[in-house]
C-alpha cells in the first residue's frame, strides 16, 4: 500500500475496460477512433477489469461506520459497509451510500485559493499559500500573545485531533474548539446528575424488549443511526428462539412530530413540543407504581417517589401538560416496569428544548429502575462526543471573535456560518477575524468568508483514522489518487510546523505521524508478527477494535437536587416550533449531494426542497395547501417557506427539517429552500448548556404565493390492493396469519407448464417489519447502477429515475399509526406483462427467471411502463448528463442510457454475472448468499434477502413461503419473485 | 413518358436499399497507424512470444490489457537497441508517459465481452482477432458484430440448454 | 333526385372545373397550413433533438398527446373505407357522390396517423427496428406485441386504402387527362391514369378487381381499429382492459370519422358549386343519420364500460372509472361525453339535421369529442393504475400542440392539394347514375 | 429499346390496329352495331366507354374476370406466409415472455389475418395490371378523348382493304364518325 506507486497511478488509466460513457447509440458507420492508455508501470493491486476492495471509514456523520470501497481501474466506483465493522456491520445509511459525491462533487475546491484585495478569489500553488500561512503565523508569534490562534474542527477524534493540539502550542494557544451541531450536551449532563458518569453511553437496543424512545431520532441521524437501526431491528424481529414461543419487543415514540423513527413504533404518542420531561417523569412515576406493587417497596424506589412528588409530577397533572390520555401514561408505564429488558432514550434534536437534561434523567431512571441499565446500557463503551466542545463555550467563543480576540482562525470540517443560528452572529464575528483559514472542500459559507483555502483531500483519498466509541479504531487509506489538487491537512500542519523553531513533530508527514500514534494500539492488541504487519493488517480490516468491559453504574445523591424547570419559550407566536434534522442532509452537509436532494424524504417524501410542516386542520384555517408560502415571524426575524400538510404533527406546531437555504456550498444546495436557523433564538438548555433547538413560539401568516413542492408519492393508501401488509403480533402468536395463496389456475388461454422449475430463480423477499423506510437502498442503487439524477421540475413530473422506492402507506384501518413501508423495485414478474408488449424483444425473461432489458435494444414505446402494474420501469425523457467529475464514478459494469430508452431493475443483474464469473472459475455453482445486490447490501436492517427461489433451503426460499409472505397486487397473476412479508406491530394491551 | 419515369422509381428504390444494406456494413477495420510502428509478427510471429506474456489479464479479467511500458521494457533494456521504433520506447519510459495506442478492436460500451471466459473456454485467440502472429499492422479482422458473435455461440452450444445461456441476451448485454 | 337534370357532359364540365387554376384564397389557406406544419416540424425536430421529454409525459403516463392523435387519425381515416368499401359493397346510392373525398380523408388520415407511432418513439432513429427484415444481428420482431399487429395493421391498412384510392380514380384521370390543357397535368394524369381508354376488356376487369378491393377493404376496416383498440385491450391498465373495446373502437372510429367527412364537405361543396351533386336532403342527410346511430352506439358503450366496472365489483376497476369522471381530469371526461352524447342526438331534429350551420357545427363537436374520447381513455387510465402511490397527473406541453397541429396542418396540406389536382367527385360513379344517351329514350 | 417493349406489347394489344374505329353518342346505336358486327362474325371489337353499360356488356358476353384467382391465391399466400414467418421468426431465437408459449398462435393470427389481406390487395392489382394489361404503354391512336366523356367507341380489327363494307355498316347503324387507323 505503497502512496508512491499510487502516484503512477492514472485516475482514468484504463487499460480497455470499457469505462461506462456514452452507451445506446446507434452507430451505423465505426466510432472515432479512441485511444488505449496503458500503464507505464503496471499497479500491483489493480486488475483492469476487475474489482479491488480497500477498508476505509465513513466520515459523512460522527458515528464512525466501516467502509469497504469498491474500485475499478483506480477509481472509488460504490461504498459498502464493512461486515467485520463492529458499528455498522456491513450495512451503510443513504448519507454513507452518498458519500462518493462528496468525493467527485463537481463543486469541490480544486487547489488551494487566497482572496486577493478586492475580494475575489485567486489560485495559488501550495508553496505560495502554505508560505501565506506561515507568515501569517510568523506575526501572531511575534506578537507573543497567547490563544490568538484559534483552531475549529467538526468532531475528528483520533490522530489528526491530537496533532492539531500540539500544533496549536507551537502558537502558543490552547484556543480549539471542536464543534458539532449536534452535541448532547444535555446526555452529558444527565449522566453525571443521575450517575456522577459524564459521558454518553452506547445502548444494546438489541438487547432490549420494550423500547420507550422521547424524541431520538435513532434510525436518522442519533449518534449512530445505523448501529442503532440493526439494534432495532432485531429487537423488533417476531422471533422463534428460546422454545419460549414467539416473542418480539415494543417501541413506543414519544414526540411532538412524528419522525422517521416515530413512523415505525408500535404506538406513537404525540406530546406537545417542551414537555417530553414531564411525561418522562410521568411514565416513570406509573413504572415505580407498578414495580412497588410488584416487588413491594425499598429504600430506593421511596426516594424516587418523594423526589417525583418534589417535582409535582401525578399522572392527572402529566396528562394535562402533554395533552397526552392518562390511560395512555399508565399503559406505557405499567408495560415499561413489567418488560424484562426495558430501555428509555431521548431526547433528541427535535424535541429538546430548554429542559432537554430532565428527559435524559427520567429516562436513565426508567432504565435503572428496571434493573436493566447494565444489559441495554453500555457504560463501557462511550461515545467520542465527550471531546466536543459545549454550545455555551462555543458562543462565549463567538463573543471573543467578536470582540478580536483571535488573530489566526483555522476551520477544518465545520460550517458555523451555516449550522449556528444566526442570532450567534458568527458571520459578524469572522469579519473581525484578520486572517481566516479553512480546509474545507467546498465553497461554503464559512469557507467563502475565509482568506485563505487549503482544500483537504476527501477522507477517500487521505489516510486517517477515527475512532466514534471506546476501543472502536476505525483506520482509512487512500482508495484512489486524488481528482484534484488538494492536500491532506494533516500534511500541511505538519510542513508549516516545520518553519518554526518550536517545531514538536518528528514527522514531517501525516502518514508517517500516523503510523507512528498507531503504534501506540500495538502493545494493547497483544498482536503476533510485526509492528507493519498489525499497521497492514489494521489497514486491510479498517481498523482495529478492542473489547471493552461494561461498567456498573448506580443513581447518585445529586439526582435529587434536581429540579425539572417549565420550559422557557421565546416569542409570543401561537405556534411551537420544532427544528428536526434531516435523515439526508444531517444538518445540512449532504445537501450539495444531488442524490440526497433527489431521493425522497423517507416521510414527507419532498424532493429538493425544504417546508413548513402543519397539522392539515390547521392549513384549513389559514386557508392555505400544499406548497402555499407562509411567513413564520419571530420577534425581529422572518422566514418564508412553503407549507407541507402532515396529520401526524400536534395541531399547535410547526416543524422544519434542517439541511437547506444554503447561501453557498454549491450548485446543488444553494438557494433551495431555507434555513430553521435563520431564525431560532439563541436559547440555551438550562442544565447542560447545549442549544435549545425547541423554544420558541413563532407567528405564522399566508403570503398568498404559492411555490413547486415536489412530492414523489401519489396515494398514501393502498386501497387494499395487497401492497402493503400489516398483522398484529397477537395474531401472529395465535397463528391465525395464514398465507392468502390466490391460486389462479385454469384460467389462462395459455398452458403455463413450460415454465421453469428446474435451475435458478432468483427472488427477493422484502421484510416490511424490517424496513425502516430509510431509504439507504436508493442511494445504493443510484449509486451501483448509474442511476441519474433529474432535478425538481422533473421529478414534479414523476420523471426521477429511481430504480428502487420507499412506498410508504398509511393504513386507513390503522388510522395511520402503522405505516408500511414497501420497498418497491422490479418485481421480476413471471408472468410479466411488460415482456409481452415490447415490439423489438427489448425485454425478455431470462433462463433464471429475470425479466432482463437490453437497453441497446430499446426503440422507446414506453408500452412496457404502461403495462407494468407496479410501475417501477425509468424512461430517460432526456440524454442524462453527468457532469465532471460525477462521471468518473459510474460503475463500468453498468451501461449509461441513453436518451429514449427505457431502464428498470434487474437485481443488480451486474452482481450475479460477477459471482457467477468468479463460482464457474472454481467450478461451481454460486452459494446461496454470495450474490447480494447493493440494495440488500446496505439496508442497516436486512430487510431484503436475496437468493434463488427454486432452491428450498435458501434463505429467501424459506421466507418467501413464511406465514407473513404475500406478493403484491397477487390477484392479477403476475407471479413476481419478490416476497413481501407483513409488517407486525406489537400493540399495548390497553387494560 | 410514363415507362421513363417508372424506369427512374425502380432505379431510386433499388440505390436506396443498398444504400441502407451499405450502411451495416459487416466487414472489420482497415489497418490503423500507432504511435509506434509495432510489429506483432516480430514479437508474435517470429520470436514466439506468446499472448499472454504481454497481455497477461486474458486469462483473468474482462479485459485482456495492454502492456505497461515496463513490461516492453523488460525486453527492450537490452533488446534492438539503436532500432527508432525501439527508441521510441525508451523516450516514453524515460519520460514516464504511457504509449497513447490507437484502439483496433473496439467494442460497444453496452456490451458485456470477458477475455477470461472466453480463454477458459479453450477459444483461441485467432478465432476472433485473426492470424496476428502474421501481421505487421493489426487490424481488426472480425466483425465484431452482433451476428457474428451470435453464430459463433451458437455453433459451440452443445445441448438446447446451453443454447439458452449462450444465446441470453443478457450474456452479453450489461 | 338532383342527377335527373345532370349528363355525362355537364358532370364533366361541373367536376372538371374544380381542377381549374385555384384562386388567392387557396393559396393563403395552403399558405397558412403550411406554417403550421413547419412549426409542427420543427417541434418535433427540437424533441428528437433533446429527447421525449419536451411531451409533457410524467412517470406513470407514459402515452398521451401522440397516442390519442394517432388514433384519432385512425379513426378518422375509418369512416372513408366505410363509404367507400361497406357502402359500396351494399349499393347505398348515397355513397356516390361523396366516397372520393371520404377516401381521400382515409388516406390522408392514415398517412397522418402513421407519424405518431414514429414521433412518440423514444429513439425515432432505430424505427426500422420495429419491421421485420433479416439483419446481421439475427434478431427478428416480437409478433406478440400489439404495436407489431399495429405496424402490420396500419401499414395494410395504408396499401390497401391507397391502392383503392389510386384504382378508383383511374377512370377518373383519364377523363382529366383527356380534357387537360396544361403541360403539367397532362403529364400528371398521363401516369397517373396508366393509359386507361375504358376498352371493355379493362373495365370487365376493372370492376371485378374494385370488387374485391372493397371486399378485402371490409374486413379490413373492422380489422384495424380493433387492432388498435387491443394496444389497449389487450393490456392489464385498468380502463384500458376491456372486451368491449374492439366494436365500441370501430363504432367510435366510424363516428368520427363522418364528422370529420361532414366537416370537410360542407365547406367543399360551398368551395366547388357542388351544392347539386352533394345535396343537403339526401347526402348530407344520410351522413347526419351515420352519426346518429354512431353516436348511440358509443354512448352505449360508454354506459356499458362505467356500468360493468361497477357491476364486476373488482376495486382497482372501479377506481379507474370514478376517477375517469370525477378525478383531475373530470373536464376531459366531461367533454367527452357532452360532446359524443348528448350533442350529437339534436340531429333528431329534422330542422337541425337540414341546417348546414348546425350540421357543421356538431361535425366539429363530434371531432373534439372524439379527440378527448382517445384522451381520456389514454391519459386517465394510466394516471391512475394499480400501484396508488405511483398515481400521477399529466400537462399538456407546447411541444405536444405544436405537434399536433402541425399533424392537422399536414393532413389538410395534403387534402388542399388533393381538391385541385384529383377530381373530388368521382366523374365516372356520377355518370352511372345518369341514364346514358339512347336513342329509343330521345324519340 | 423503348421502341421494342412497345412493339413486344403490341402483338397482345387487340387496339394495335389496323382497323376501323366507329364514335358513337347513343349508347343503344353503339350496342347494335357492336351485336351487328358479331353476327358478322367480327372477334376482335374492343368497345371504349366512359362507363360500363350492361347493354354492351351483355351482348359482349365476356367469362367472368380471372381477378379473382389473383385474390384468392394471394389471400392464401398471406395467410400461410403469415403463420410459416411468425413461427419461423419464434423459433429462430426463442424468447420466452410473460409466461406465454415461444409459438403462439392466438397472437400470431392477427398476422395472419393482415398479412391475407395485404397480399389479397396486392395480388389483386398484380392481376388488374396483368389481365387489364396496365399501364397500357402502347400507342393511343386508335382513342379519342372523347371517349371518356359521353361519347362509345367501337373498334374493329380488319385488313386495310376489307374496311369499306365496315366503315359503312358502322355509319349506318349510327355512328357520328367512322375512321381506319393503320398499325403501329
Amino acid at each position: 500500500m505503497q502512496v508512491t506507486r499510487r502516484d503512477f497511478m492514472k485516475i482514468l488509466g484504463a487499460t480497455g475496460a470499457g469505462v461506462a460513457a456514452t452507451s445506446c447509440g446507434a452507430k451505423l458507420d465505426k466510432t472515432p477512433i479512441e485511444e488505449i492508455i496503458p500503464y507505464v508501470v503496471p499497479e500491483e493491486d489493480v486488475v483492469p477489469g476487475i474489482a479491488t476492495y480497500y477498508s476505509s471509514v465513513c466520515r459523512e456523520c460522527p458515528a464512525g461506520c466501516g467502509l469497504v470501497v469498491r474500485t475499478r481501474e483506480g477509481r472509488a466506483v460504490k461504498l459498502e459497509g464493512n461486515p467485520n465493522h463492529p458499528i455498522n456491520k456491513g450495512s451503510l445509511c443513504v448519507r454513507g451510500q452518498a458519500g462518493l459525491q462528496g468525493l467527485y462533487n463537481p463543486d469541490r475546491i480544486k487547489g488551494p485559493h487566497r482572496k486577493n484585495e478586492v475580494g475575489e478569489w485567486v489560485s495559488i500553488t501550495w508553496e505560495e499559500a502554505q508560505g501565506l500561512l506561515v507568515e501569517k503565523l510568523k506575526e501572531v508569534l511575534a506578537q507573543g500573545e497567547r490563544q490568538r490562534v484559534s483552531f475549529l474542527t467538526g468532531n475528528i477524534s483520533g490522530n489528526l485531533d491530537s496533532l492539531i493540539d500540539s500544533w496549536l502550542k507551537i502558537f502558543r494557544s490552547e484556543n480549539r474548539i471542536v464543534y458539532e451541531p449536534f452535541s448532547y450536551e444535555s446526555m452529558k449532563k444527565a449522566g453525571e446528575i443521575v450517575f456522577g458518569v459524564e459521558a454518553v453511553p452506547t445502548f444494546h437496543i438489541e438487547n432490549s424488549d420494550f423500547l420507550l424512545s422521547f424524541g431520538a431520532d435513532f434510525m436518522e441521524t442519533w449518534l449512530s443511526p445505523v448501529q442503532y437501526a440493526k439494534g432495532f431491528a432485531e429487537m423488533h424481529r417476531p422471533k422463534k428462539e428460546g422454545g419460549q414461543g414467539r416473542q418480539m419487543g415494543k417501541f413506543v415514540q414519544v414526540e411532538p412530530r412524528r419522525s422517521m423513527t416515530g413512523a415505525n413504533a408500535d404506538l406513537w404518542v404525540s406530546v406537545k413540543p417542551g414537555t417530553e420531561p414531564f411525561f418522562a417523569l410521568g411514565v416513570l412515576n406509573e413504572a415505580l407504581l407498578h414495580l412497588w406493587k410488584k416487588e413491594g417497596g425499598d429504600a430506593r424506589k421511596a426516594m424516587l417517589r418523594s423526589w417525583l412528588s418534589y417535582q409535582g409530577i401525578t399522572t392527572p397533572k402529566v396528562a394535562e401538560l402533554t395533552g397526552v390520555e392518562e390511560m395512555t401514561i399508565k399503559t406505557i408505564g405499567r408495560e415499561f416496569a413489567s418488560a424484562k429488558r426495558p430501555l428509555a432514550i431521548g431526547s433528541g434534536v427535535a424535541g429538546s428544548g430548554t429542559n432537554a437534561t430532565a428527559t435524559w434523567v427520567a429516562a436513565y431512571l426508567l432504565t435503572a429502575i428496571t434493573g436493566s441499565m447494565g444489559k441495554t446500557v453500555d457504560w463501557g463503551r462511550v461515545q467520542n462526543v465527550d471531546r466536543l466542545t459545549p454550545f455555551t463555550q462555543v458562543v462565549s467563543w463567538v463573543e471573543r471573535l467578536k470582540k478580536g480576540e483571535v488573530d489566526v482562525l483555522l476551520v477544518h470540517q465545520a460550517n458555523p456560518a451555516y449550522t449556528l443560528p444566526k442570532s450567534a452572529g458568527f458571520s459578524e464575528a469572522l469579519k473581525k477575524v484578520p486572517f481566516v483559514v479553512s480546509f474545507s472542500s467546498f465553497w461554503d459559507e464559512t469557507t467563502t468568508q475565509a482568506h485563505l483555502v487549503l482544500p483537504d483531500h476527501h477522507p477517500l483519498e487521505s489516510f486517517g483514522d477515527y475512532s466514534p466509541q471506546t476501543g472502536i479504531h476505525g483506520l482509512y487509506q487512500p482508495t484512489m489518487r486524488p481528482i484534484f489538487k488538494t492536500q491532506p491537512m494533516g500534511d500541511t500542519l505538519l510542513s508549516v510546523a516545520a518553519a518554526f523553531p518550536s517545531n514538536p513533530f518528528k514527522e514531517g508527514r501525516y502518514l508517517d505521524y500516523l503510523k507512528s500514534s498507531w503504534s501506540a494500539l500495538y502493545p494493547k492488541g497483544g498482536q503476533n508478527g510485526s509492528l507493519e504487519s498489525f499497521w497492514q493488517e489494521s489497514l486491510r480490516k479498517g481498523g482495529y477494535w478492542q473489547e471493552t468491559h461494561s461498567k456498573e453504574v448506580s443513581i447518585s445523591n445529586r439526582l435529587f437536587t434536581f429540579k425539572v424547570k417549565e420550559p422557557v419559550l421565546e416569542g409570543d407566536g401561537e405556534y411551537r416550533l420544532v427544528v428536526y434534522p434531516s435523515v439526508k442532509f444531517y444538518e445540512g452537509r449532504g445537501a450539495n449531494k444531488p442524490w440526497l436532494q433527489e431521493i425522497p424524504d423517507p416521510v414527507t417524501k419532498v424532493v429538493w426542497n425544504s417546508y413548513v410542516e402543519i397539522h392539515p386542520e390547521v392549513a384549513e384555517k389559514l386557508e392555505v395547501r400544499h406548497g402555499s408560502v407562509v411567513e413564520l415571524r419571530l420577534g425581529e426575524s422572518s422566514l418564508k417557506g412553503p407549507v407541507l400538510l402532515n396529520p401526524w404533527i400536534q395541531k399547535e406546531t410547526i416543524a422544519i427539517p434542517l439541511g437547506q437555504g444554503h447561501e453557498e456550498y454549491g450548485r446543488y444546495a444553494q438557494g433551495r429552500g431555507f434555513n430553521p436557523l435563520s431564525i431560532l433564538p439563541l436559547q440555551v438548555e438550562t442544565v447542560s448548556g447545549g442549544f435549545a433547538w425547541t423554544s420558541s413560539r413563532v407567528r405564522m401568516a399566508p403570503t398568498g404565493e404559492r411555490v413547486l413542492l415536489v412530492k414523489t408519492s401519489g396515494s398514501i393508501d393502498d386501497r387494499n390492493r395487497d401492497i402493503a401488509g400489516l398483522v398484529s403480533f397477537e395474531d401472529l402468536k395465535a397463528g391465525s396469519v395464514h398465507r392468502e395463496e390466490e391460486e389462479i389456475q385454469d384460467k389462462l388461454l395459455y398452458d403455463e407448464s413450460w415454465r421453469h422449475e428446474k435451475g435458478i430463480r432468483w427472488a427477493m423477499a422484502i421484510d416490511s417489519s424490517s424496513c425502516t423506510g430509510c431509504s439507504a437502498c436508493v442511494a445504493a442503487c443510484y449509486a451501483e447502477n448509474n442511476v441519474p439524477i433529474v432535478g425538481e421540475q422533473e421529478c414534479a413530473k414523476g420523471r426521477e429515475m429511481a430504480w428502487i422506492r420507499i412506498e410508504t402507506y398509511e393504513e386507513p384501518s390503522t388510522k395511520g399509526t402503522h405505516p408500511v413501508n414497501v420497498p418497491m423495485m422490479c418485481q421480476q414478474c413471471g408472468n410479466a406483462p411488460c415482456e409481452s408488449v415490447c415490439p423489438v424483444y427489448a425485454t425478455y425473461h431470462n433462463y433464471e427467471g429475470l425479466n432482463i432489458q437490453v437497453y441497446n435494444r430499446c426503440v422507446g414505446t414506453r408500452y412496457c411502463s404502461n403495462n407494468c402494474p407496479y410501475k417501477v420501469r425509468r424512461f430517460n425523457w432526456f440524454a442524462y448528463k453527468f457532469p465532471d467529475t460525477f462521471n468518473l464514478q459510474l460503475n463500468p459494469d453498468v451501461t449509461v442510457r441513453d436518451k429514449g430508452v427505457m431502464e428498470k431493475c434487474t437485481f443488480c443483474i451486474q452482481r450475479i454475472r460477477e459471482v457467477k464469473d468468479h463460482a464457474k472459475d472454481e467450478g461451481r455453482l454460486p452459494r446461496d448468499g454470495e450474490i447480494v445486490p447493493a440494495c440488500a447490501q446496505t439496508c442497516p436492517t436486512n430487510a431484503i434477502v436475496f437468493g434463488d427461489l427454486n432452491d428450498p433451503n435458501s434463505k429467501v426460499s424459506r421466507l418467501s413461503r413464511s406465514e407473513r409472505g404475500y406478493h403484491a397486487i397477487e390477484s392479477i397473476n403476475t407471479k413476481t419473485a419478490v416476497t413481501y412479508l407483513k409488517k407486525v406491530h406489537n400493540g399495548l394491551r390497553t387494560a | 413518358m410514363a415507362a421513363r419515369i417508372f424506369a427512374l422509381l425502380s432505379v431510386t428504390v433499388f440505390l436506396s436499399i443498398a444504400l441502407f444494406l451499405g450502411c451495416q456494413k459487416l466487414g472489420g477495420s482497415g489497418p490503423i497507424q500507432q504511435p509506434i510502428a509495432f510489429s506483432h509478427k516480430i514479437h508474435a510471429g517470429d520470436n514466439q512470444i506468446p499472448c499472454l506474456y504481454c497481455h497477461t489479464y486474458a486469462d483473468r479479467s474482462q479485459v485482456a490489457g495492454i502492456p505497461a511500458v515496463e513490461t516492453c521494457m523488460g525486453c527492450h533494456k537490452i533488446v534492438g537497441l539503436g532500432k527508432p521504433e525501439v527508441q521510441k520506447v525508451h523516450d516514453y519510459w524515460n519520460k514516464k508517459e504511457p504509449i497513447p495506442w490507437k484502439r483496433v478492436h473496439d467494442l460497444q460500451d453496452f456490451v458485456y465481452f470477458s477475455h477470461k471466459r472466453h480463454v477458459k473456454a479453450g477459444v483461441a485467440c485467432e478465432n476472433c482477432h485473426g492470424q496476428i502472429a502474421q501481421m505487421d499492422v493489426v487490424e481488426q479482422v472480425s466483425s465484431l458484430k452482433m451476428g457474428w458473435c451470435v453464430t459463433c455461440h451458437e455453433s459451440r452450444a452443445k445441448d438446447k440448454e446451453q443454447l439458452t445461456v449462450l444465446k441470453d441476451c443478457a450474456t452479453c448485454h450489461k | 333526385m338532383a342527377e335527373e337534370s345532370l349528363t355525362y357532359q355537364r358532370i364533366d364540365q361541373d367536376v372538371l372545373k374544380t381542377l381549374e387554376r385555384p384562386g388567392k384564397k387557396y393559396f393563403i389557406l395552403l399558405g397558412g397550413v403550411l406554417a403550421v406544419f413547419l412549426v409542427g416540424l420543427a417541434a418535433f425536430i427540437n424533441q428528437v433533438r433533446m429527447g421525449l421529454g419536451m411531451a409533457g409525459y410524467t412517470h406513470p403516463v407514459m402515452w398521451a398527446v401522440y397516442i390519442t392523435d394517432f388514433v384519432f387519425w385512425v379513426g378518422i381515416a375509418h369512416c372513408g373505407t366505410l363509404i367507400s368499401a361497406i357502402l359500396f359493397l351494399f349499393r347505398a346510392r348515397f355513397r356516390r357522390a361523396v366516397y372520393r373525398t371520404s377516401e381521400a380523408m382515409t388516406v390522408f388520415a392514415v398517412m397522418t396517423a402513421g407519424l405518431f407511432p414514429l414521433i412518440h418513439l423514444g429513439r425515432i432513429w432505430n424505427f426500422y427496428w420495429l419491421f421485420p427484415y433479416p439483419n446481421q444481428r439475427q434478431l427478428w420482431v416480437n409478433f406478440k406485441s400489439p404495436l407489431i399487429w399495429d405496424v402490420f395493421a396500419v401499414s395494410t391498412y395504408f396499401t390497401v386504402s391507397a391502392t383503392f384510392f389510386i384504382v378508383g380514380l383511374i377512370p377518373d384521370i383519364a377523363v382529366a387527362r383527356d380534357h387537360a390543357k396544361n403541360r403539367f397535368r397532362k403529364t400528371l394524369y398521363t401516369i397517373l391514369s396508366l393509359g386507361w381508354r375504358g376498352t371493355d376488356q379493362e373495365w370487365r376487369h376493372y370492376y371485378k378487381a374494385y370488387l374485391f378491393f372493397a371486399a378485402l377493404a371490409t374486413p379490413l376496416v373492422l380489422s384495424v381499429h380493433s387492432v388498435v383498440s387491443w394496444d389497449f385491450a389487450v393490456s392489464i391498465v385498468p380502463g384500458w382492459h376491456t372486451t368491449i373495446f374492439a366494436p365500441y373502437f370501430v363504432a367510435g372510429a366510424i363516428f368520427s370519422g363522418v364528422g370529420m367527412v361532414i366537416t370537410l364537405l360542407i365547406p367543399l361543396r360551398k368551395a366547388f358549386h357542388l351544392e347539386k351533386y352533394i345535396t343537403v336532403e339526401y347526402h348530407l342527410d344520410r351522413l347526419a343519420k351515420l352519426v346518429l346511430l354512431t353516436s348511440g352506439i358509443v354512448t352505449y358503450a360508454y354506459g356499458c364500460e362505467f356500468f360493468l366496472s361497477w357491476y364486476s365489483g373488482n376495486p382497482i376497476e372501479k377506481e379507474a372509472f370514478f376517477n375517469r369522471a370525477f378525478g383531475d381530469f373530470w373536464w376531459a371526461t366531461w367533454i367527452m361525453i357532452t360532446c359524443n352524447c348528448f350533442i350529437p342526438p339534436l340531429l333528431f331534429i329534422k330542422k337541425v339535421r337540414h341546417n348546414i350551420k348546425a350540421l357543421f357545427i356538431i361535425s366539429i363537436f363530434v371531432n373534439i369529442g372524439m379527440w378527448f374520447e382517445r384522451f381520456v381513455i389514454i391519459v386517465i387510465s394510466l394516471s391512475h393504475e394499480y400501484i396508488p402511490y405511483a398515481w400521477g397527473s399529466y400537462k399538456i406541453s407546447p411541444t405536444e400542440i405544436a405537434i399536433t397541429a402541425g399533424s392537422f396542418a399536414w393532413f389538410f396540406l395534403w387534402f388542399l392539394l388533393f381538391v385541385k389536382l384529383l377530381p373530388s367527385v368521382s366523374m365516372t360513379e356520377m355518370k352511372e347514375l345518369v341514364k346514358p344517351p339512347k336513342r329509343m329514350g330521345q324519340s | 429499346m423503348l421502341k421494342f417493349i412497345r412493339n413486344i406489347l403490341a402483338r397482345f394489344d387487340k387496339t394495335s390496329g389496323p382497323g376501323v374505329l366507329a364514335v358513337f353518342y347513343y349508347v343503344d346505336a353503339a350496342a347494335e352495331a357492336i351485336q351487328g358486327l358479331k353476327q358478322q362474325g367480327y372477334k376482335d371489337l374492343t368497345v371504349f366507354s366512359a362507363v360500363p353499360h350492361h347493354s354492351i356488356e351483355e351482348i359482349l358476353d365476356h367469362r367472368a374476370s380471372p381477378v379473382r384467382y389473383f385474390t384468392l391465391f394471394g389471400g392464401i399466400l398471406g395467410c400461410l406466409s403469415g403463420y410459416a414467418f411468425t413461427v419461423w421468426t419464434s423459433l429462430d431465437w426463442e424468447l420466452p415472455l410473460a409466461g406465454k408459449p415461444v409459438v403462439s398462435i392466438p397472437p400470431y393470427t392477427v398476422i395472419m389475418f393482415e398479412l391475407t389481406i395485404l397480399f389479397g390487395a396486392l395480388f389483386t392489382l398484380l392481376g388488374l395490371v396483368l389481365t387489364a394489361r396496365l399501364p397500357h404503354l402502347g400507342s393511343h391512336r386508335v382513342y379519342d378523348p372523347r371517349f371518356s366523356g359521353d361519347r362509345v367507341g367501337v373498334f374493329v380489327r380488319c385488313e386495310k382493304g376489307k374496311s369499306v363494307r365496315l366503315e359503312e355498316f358502322l355509319k349506318q347503324v349510327g355512328a357520328e364518325e367512322v375512321r381506319f387507323e393503320g398499325g403501329v
